[in-house]
């Protein structure tokens, strides 16, 4: 089986990290899953691709102190994140985070919590190709 | 007198370009903020530092031999 | 493509209802999902099956109101909900909501309005089967 | 005088298994109160009551011709 928490280059497919995770556990009552893609418009423009670059070891190393922290912080059983590395144009996908846990209200919680934390503490960058040239994101919104 | 000891120093996203270079190579010794004056990147704001792959924000830090140092933009994965 | 919101005896796949979501629109950013499955255990005491029973035709109406419902309340652009109405096993999936929004706040608050509510608004009903016999559950935790 | 019009009046989980059916006709002209009553679920509390698919918490309603009704417990879907 696949790493509960990785980064890849290639994609993913969602039904696999939740059969993964399902098989954790029969006391496993709610899954959530947050599942980000790229989309052909952002910030008022045109967006023909997006090229993700990461801190090679530290993101994934960062990625999985937010598991661990989620894991103490939400009443969850267990969790999948994976995050691609490399360029994507719309519709593909880019992130994906999965939670299982007894009771539906902690998987949320922590679905909710841990893509938001991504963003801010996961060394990844993203430029986007417009029609105007490429520009890095420097925001997280 | 020992040999001099070097640190790396990695830059990604907009630092990487804006300094045209994705890492180099500084002295031990010195701190985080003398650091950031040398390499010219004091004008990113908020400018994100990492000692050994763990975010800091203590700038007096000073740098160890072995020390791997990264300065990065905000990040936007996701 | 099979209707968005349903109610069926057979089980389905989250990768299809995610993948006939986001076919909608390019503009969908981050996709929020929640699984509901069968545990093996509730309420302090073993589960060998659940069988689930629905008011046909009443049921699946008020999950459309709870979709149509869902769409003014929250910025979201597309919902899917999926309710089995058949007996299940420790494992098995009973009910899935999928919501595409641009930004991922809105998806996670609409995903989770809707489970609440399909639990207090919906006319379905699970009798448990455990060791000491048969028993309607009468709360929606 | 016309024909007495019949009520579908439909039972769901505990309440049909308390009854020990599904379903029974009654005359339309009662109230929706009444017709608790007289079918013998009051004391299942709460006891939700839908007129034609949708819920009503109106126990004065008065049944009409063509009504189709249930008497439920709690849902417990999901």
């Amino acid at each position: 089986m696949r790493k509960a928490i990785r980064i890849q280059k290639e994609d993913f497919s969602l039904e696999e990290e939740v059969n993964a995770l399902r098989q954790a556990s029969q006391r496993i009552g709610g899954v959530t899953t947050f599942l980000g893609c790229a989309r052909d418009f952002s910030e008022g423009r045109d967006v023909f691709s997006i090229h993700f670059e990461q801190y090679a070891g530290m993101a994934e190393k960062a990625m999985q102190a937010l598991a661990d922290e989620a894991q103490a912080k939400f009443d969850v059983m267990d969790i999948r994140m994976v995050h691609r590395v490399t360029t994507v144009h719309a519709g593909d996908q880019i992130v994906l985070i999965v939670v299982g846990a007894e009771h539906r209200k902690s998987a949320f919680e922590a679905c909710e919590w841990l893509i938001d934390s991504l963003k801010q503490r996961v060394p990844i960058w993203k430029k986007e190709l417009t029609p105007t040239g490429e520009s890095w994101v420097t925001s997280h919104p | 007198m020992g040999l001099i000891q070097m640190i790396k120093i990695l830059f990604f996203g907009i630092v990487a370009d804006k300094l045209g270079k994705r890492s180099t190579d500084v002295q031990a010794g010195q701190t985080i903020a003398a650091l950031i004056d040398k390499v010219g990147c004091a004008d990113i704001q908020p400018l994100l530092v990492a000692v050994n792959q763990e975010q800091t924000h203590d700038m007096d830090y000073v740098l160890q031999d072995g020390d791997e140092v990264a300065l990065m933009p905000l990040f936007s994965g996701g």
